[in-house]
């Protein structure tokens, strides 16, 4: 096949990659990816040329992923990066060939880019649908005009029914709900969430959890520090990170991408962060803040998002305490203590509370950081305060997908997915589960 | 005579919008890559806007289930055609003006709700609940912004004495209307900002619909729309130039390549703006617009009025 | 383009936008009907102005004035369905006829 | 030259104009709809143009694309079926309206025919802006400050019955009558569903037979 | 001429950029691959259906609003002109519109229903 002059000129683009993370994986993928020039990850199937799938994904999604593999344009190739491909429970006959699998995610980018090349080159075939070529409800021939409805609203014309009329929440003028499933794989959720949406117009009437969303994993730091002397230093960095890495990915939902971007560069390297690099940490965040806080970042979230107190404390950790809840594990155990450690607080409870507790602990961890290194602070808790709420050796942070039944309906989409992406709505998990 | 006036007014038009669509997309993405920190030599690749090319080329175009089919074809090519229309009534010199309009001001706010017109027909055509979201977001936003540009654009008309563009550049020979109505400006690149759904404003394909209107376009259907969306930014970035900073006039270079270069600086703040201000959320924007910005253009028109009549 | 022509394609929207009128069931489409011959009442109001009133203001004034009607009808006709449908779920004239008894 | 290129535009706007216009009522999707009348405006408007009426035109386009994009919201809003999916036949009458549209049509064009109209061109060097402008701060003074009034009326007017929630509370607050039982749903929504639901068993029937 | 570029322009743009369109697509979308995106969940009906509008007072609003530009582009013109009648004029007509905003925005039209 002659390769045209565009597929020549296409050949030297950023690759445009959609990500679909599995369990067991952190986003830690998604944000090197991120960072990595030449490959741009998009937000939906639709603009990317690769499907990316991060860790393991479990059988009952799969049958999502087949969608969104699907729905990529031609030509298109799907490479797995920590976990085994999954789509022989689609189509049986058709084993993916081993060369997609890619082992670590350090040879990730540069295979990225490789099969990009082949497709293009056509040495790689794009891959084929895996689920059949057929309407979702048949139609044709059927109904008034052959057009598969019946009547007004009745029937399925074209495929698929109309959406009804449902009693409104907010104006009291009955109109239709438009319902589908959202996610597990929609880029402002969680990973792993998936929902069935009933909107209208632009407000939430309905949000019924189909799926938790994949439990994250809690940094080794804090499991250890359960049972063995754990360098406190190590603890609020990991803190750090993962709060960075949260900021980041609402940042990247506010469309801030160059800030996002910024600040994963901040949270990457830290597990590996001197004691002087901690000043320049510090400084950095601090400007970083003072970016946002002028061009609105905090404000944007004022009022939305409110939990009640009953809430609050259901989730614990910086949520509680965006809510003025001085709940922390850490002001219980000594060493913290003798750091002089104590609470900090918001008042308000709303997305702008969080968002400014999430940057105040930043502050905070750092500080503690750098006093505790300088003094070689040690630290076993049964306790212990992680960035998604307490963890002790009974019990990891739990998933609290199920509140937002009742959170969320009422709620604008913009309104839902910013207070979304502001909660550790998945739960934790180490390998090898908890008991 | 009809080459000198009708083909080369045409060409100059239609090769401005489409280079300009080029320059939009290359700065577009090398500030972002420079505001990202990436590497500076790939960031600031020339070619890079071909390889983009290139690669919407080679991809397939995805149609959505059932769509309007006749909708969907048609949307990127009227908003192209939008902004054709309103960079047609932008003077070059004093005496290349595409059309020179006597009601040019008019034109612009019909191009500017024709627009909302044809983005909303665009999300809905789609029959995908996504874009369609989008494309109502995007209505809400249509018409509250529409407002303010007509003031604005009337307290610039005022010192001119006329609708007509090249009339509003002549009044600008002793003070630029960008010092003459401070408030002029900052207020219409907000208009700017919705007209082209970029930035804070990105209502209509906001990240949080996951691209909203784009989210089910793929290939060559999505390249016409982004380049027609590219174009537009071209547009106002003309229009803002003209209107507020003097058209073309200007010491020692020749009158149009001074009002590419005050596009060039319009739209360099548009891309700014687009990188570092979070998008806001709907809801508020129309409380923001018809509460605060409202009244602050009735203040710019009095101003300006104020100012015309002493 | 004669004056003649120009009253013949007013009179044409008139009658077009008279049978959408008379023949819709749903509010909305019985305010397209009135729009449209609303519409050939303003090129009617133009092509006098332009070709047999010598370009008096007064005709453009009538104009503005019929686009003015138009968007009053349209604002109050739109909040009076609104009104209506959120009272009694109804889009169709048969339907408000009904509400009498 | 310039002449029987102005009449060609005439006659391709006139044509769109009315072709547009009746497809507003053949079609089935209401975005449609509403943008066809809109196509149909835009054409009306570029006559005015040629015709020298250059503010009328292009303020003819701004002021229909808004009414148009309004228009389109609240047909999708409050018809059902709004992107004709389903086709369907929602007239009354169409023989009678037909017959009546025709009449006006041909009575007014017969009189457009017949009729004596002053040829009395507006002058070539009129600037039509300047001269509306004049007018509105002249003599016509008081239609323009009574049509403000007008609008404020309309404003007040769409606000109080659409608007759902105001300082008073909702606004179809004691339009509903009681429930049926204490604390029940009002006693016509009820019925009124009852009533919906025969009329749309009556327009399916009435469809059935249209297309036998 | 000027007219001419002013209906040409557009035409011609508008052309351009179907043409472009229908020669550089490929597109026949198979059914799995034609479903609207929702990041692996699927529709249960057609996305077009009797959608809330939750800014329809604003719409009604705008309407009225908007026709008082009908009166203030030829006011613009003849401004300077005709000096301080017309500021007073206009001021008068705009008090009399702001008004309205002000009572709208006193209900709270502008907020999403």
């Amino acid at each position: 096949m002659a390769v045209s002059l565009w597929q020549r000129l296409a050949a030297r683009a950023s690759v445009p990659v959609f990500v679909a993370s599995g369990k067991d994986e952190p986003d830690e993928i998604q944000d090197m990816l991120w960072q990595t020039g030449r490959i741009k990850l998009v937000f939906t199937p639709r603009h990317a040329s690769l499907l990316v799938v991060t860790g393991q994904i479990p059988v009952e999604q799969s049958q999502s992923l087949a969608i969104i593999h699907d729905q990529l344009p031609h030509p298109r190739a799907t490479l797995w990066c920590g976990g085994q491909p999954c789509f022989e429970f689609i189509a049986a006959k058709r084993a993916p060939s081993p060369q997609t699998l890619v082992a670590s995610a350090e040879d990730l980018p540069q295979r990225i880019k490789e099969t990009q090349k082949q497709l293009l080159s056509g040495k790689r075939q794009s891959e084929p649908d895996l689920n059949p070529d057929r309407p979702p409800a048949p139609w044709q021939g059927k109904g008034d005009h052959g057009q598969g409805g019946e009547g007004m609203m009745g029937g399925k014309p074209y495929g698929r029914p109309m959406a009804m009329m449902e009693a409104d929440l907010r104006d009291g003028l009955m109109l239709d709900a438009l319902e589908f499933s959202v996610g597990p794989f929609y880029h402002g959720l969680p990973a792993g969430l998936m929902a069935s949406v009933s909107l209208q117009g632009d407000v939430i009437l309905k949000w019924q959890v189909e799926s938790p969303p994949f439990p994250t994993a809690l940094p080794s730091v804090f499991v250890r520090a359960l049972h063995q002397d754990t360098p406190l230093a190590d603890l609020e960095i990991w803190r750090v990170r993962v709060h960075l890495q949260r900021l980041a990915r609402m940042m990247a939902l506010d469309g801030l991408d160059c800030a996002a971007v910024r600040t994963l560069r901040l949270a990457g390297p830290l597990p590996c962060i001197t004691q002087a690099g901690l000043g320049a940490l510090q400084k950095q965040v601090g400007s970083l803040e003072k970016h946002l806080r002028k061009r609105g970042f905090f404000a944007l979230g004022a009022g939305i998002g409110e939990l009640d107190a009953q809430q609050a404390n259901l989730m614990g950790g910086y949520v509680g305490r965006a809510c003025g809840m001085q709940e922390d594990a850490r002001s219980t155990s000594k060493p913290y203590q003798a750091l002089g450690f104590t609470v900090s607080c918001q008042d308000k409870g709303d997305v702008q509370s969080r968002r400014l507790q999430l940057f105040a602990e930043v502050h905070q961890a750092i500080a503690l950081a750098a006093k505790a290194g300088r003094e070689e602070v040690m630290l076993t808790h049964e306790e212990i305060e992680t960035p998604v709420g307490r963890l002790t050796k009974r019990q990891a942070p739990k998933d609290h997908s199920e509140m937002l039944q009742s959170l969320l309906p009422g709620m604008e989409w913009r309104e839902a997915l910013m207070t979304l992406a502001s909660l550790p709505v998945a739960g934790a998990t180490r390998e090898g589960g908890w008991q | 005579m009809i080459l000198n006036e009708l083909l080369l007014p045409i060409f100059v038009v239609l090769i401005t919008l489409i280079l300009g669509a080029g320059v939009v997309d290359y700065l577009h993405h090398a500030t972002s890559a420079l505001g990202k920190q990436m590497s500076l030599r790939r960031s600031l690749n020339p070619l890079a806007p071909l390889y983009r090319l290139g690669l919407a080329l080679s991809q397939q175009s995805v149609i959505t289930e059932h769509p309007d089919r006749l909708n969907l074809r048609l949307a990127p090519a009227l908003y192209f055609a939008l902004a054709a229309l309103g960079l047609a009534v932008v003077p070059w010199s004093a005496d290349f003006i595409p059309a020179d309009l006597v009601t040019g001001m008019v034109l612009w706010g019909a191009v500017e709700v024709l627009a909302t017109v044809v983005i909303f027909l665009c999300g809905w055509s789609a029959n995908a609940h996504l874009p369609l979201l989008g494309a109502y977001r995007y209505v809400s936003l249509g018409l509250s912004y529409m407002l303010v540009s007509m003031f604005v654009l009337i307290g610039v008309a005022l010192p001119a004495e006329s609708l007509q563009l090249s009339a509003v550049v002549e009044s600008q020979r002793e003070i630029w209307n960008v010092l003459r109505q401070p408030m002029g400006l900052p207020l219409f690149l907000i208009v700017g900002l919705g007209l082209t759904f970029w930035g804070p404003l990105d209502f209509a394909s906001s990240p949080d619909l996951d691209r909203g209107i784009s989210a089910d376009q793929s290939g060559a259907s999505r390249l016409v729309w982004q380049l027609a969306r590219y174009a537009m930014l071209v547009a106002f970035s003309f229009m803002a130039a003209t209107v507020f900073l003097g058209g073309w006039l200007g010491p020692w270079l020749p009158g149009p390549l001074w009002l590419v270069l005050k596009a060039t600086l319009v739209l360099l703040i548009l891309l700014w703006m687009g990188h570092n201000l979070p998008v806001m959320t709907p809801d508020k924007f129309i409380s923001v617009a018809w509460v605060l910005l409202l009244p602050l253009s009735f203040v710019d028109l009095i101003w300006a009025g104020a100012l015309a009549l002493w | 383009m004669t004056l003649t022509m120009l009253l013949i394609v007013g009179a044409a929207l008139i009658g077009t936008g008279l049978y959408g009128a008379l023949s819709q069931q749903s509010f909305v489409m019985l305010m397209m009907g009135l729009e449209l011959m609303l519409n050939g009442i303003m090129l009617y109001a133009v092509a006098f102005w332009a070709l047999a009133g010598h370009g008096i203001p007064e005709g453009q004034l009538l104009t503005i004035i019929v686009m003015a009607v138009m968007a009053i009808e349209m604002a109050m006709g739109f909040a009076l369905v609104v009104a209506v449908f959120r009272t009694s779920q109804a889009d169709t004239t048969e339907a408000l006829q009904d509400l009498k008894h | 030259m310039v002449g029987i290129w102005t009449d060609i535009t005439f006659y391709l706007c006139a044509a769109i104009a009315v072709f547009s216009g009746w497809r507003v009522f053949r079609t089935d999707s209401m975005v449609r709809a509403s943008f066809l009348l809109l196509i149909s405006f835009l054409a009306v408007g570029v006559i005015m143009l040629l015709l020298a009426a250059v503010y009328l035109g292009t303020a003819l386009f701004f002021m229909m694309a808004v009414e148009m994009m309004v228009m389109a919201l609240f047909m999708v809003m409050f018809m059902m079926n709004p992107a004709g999916l389903n086709p369907m036949n929602m007239v009354h009458q169409p023989w009678v309206a037909a017959l009546l549209g025709f009449a006006v049509f041909t009575g007014l064009s017969l009189v457009a025919v017949y009729g004596e109209f002053p040829a009395n061109p507006a002058p070539a060097d009129l600037d039509p802006v300047r001269s509306l402008g004049r007018e509105l701060l002249g003599d016509s003074m008081l239609v323009f400050e009574s049509a403000g009034i007008a609008l404020l009326a309309t404003m007040i007017g769409t606000v109080v019955l659409s608007s759902h929630r105001g300082r008073y509370g909702p606004a179809n607050e004691g339009s509903e009558p009681p429930g049926l039982d204490p604390g029940g749903p009002p006693a016509k929504s009820a019925a009124q569903k009852q009533q919906q639901r025969e009329e749309q068993k009556e327009q399916e029937e009435d469809k059935q037979d249209h297309d036998q | 001429m000027d007219l001419a570029n002013l209906l040409l322009i557009p035409l011609i743009a508008a052309v351009l950029i179907l043409a472009l369109e229908k020669c550089l697509r490929r597109n026949h979308s198979s059914y799995p691959q034609a479903r609207p995106y929702s990041g692996g969940g699927d529709l249960s009906s057609h996305a077009w259906c009797r959608f809330h509008v939750r800014y329809y007072p604003m719409a009604l609003l705008l309407i009225a609003f908007e026709m008082e530009m009908m009166f203030m582009y030829p006011w613009a013109v003849v401004y300077v002109a005709e000096g301080i009648k017309a500021l007073m004029e206009m001021g008068m007509f705009l008090t009399i519109l702001a008004l309205g905003i002000v009572y709208a925005w006193r209900e709270g039209v502008f907020r999403w229903q």
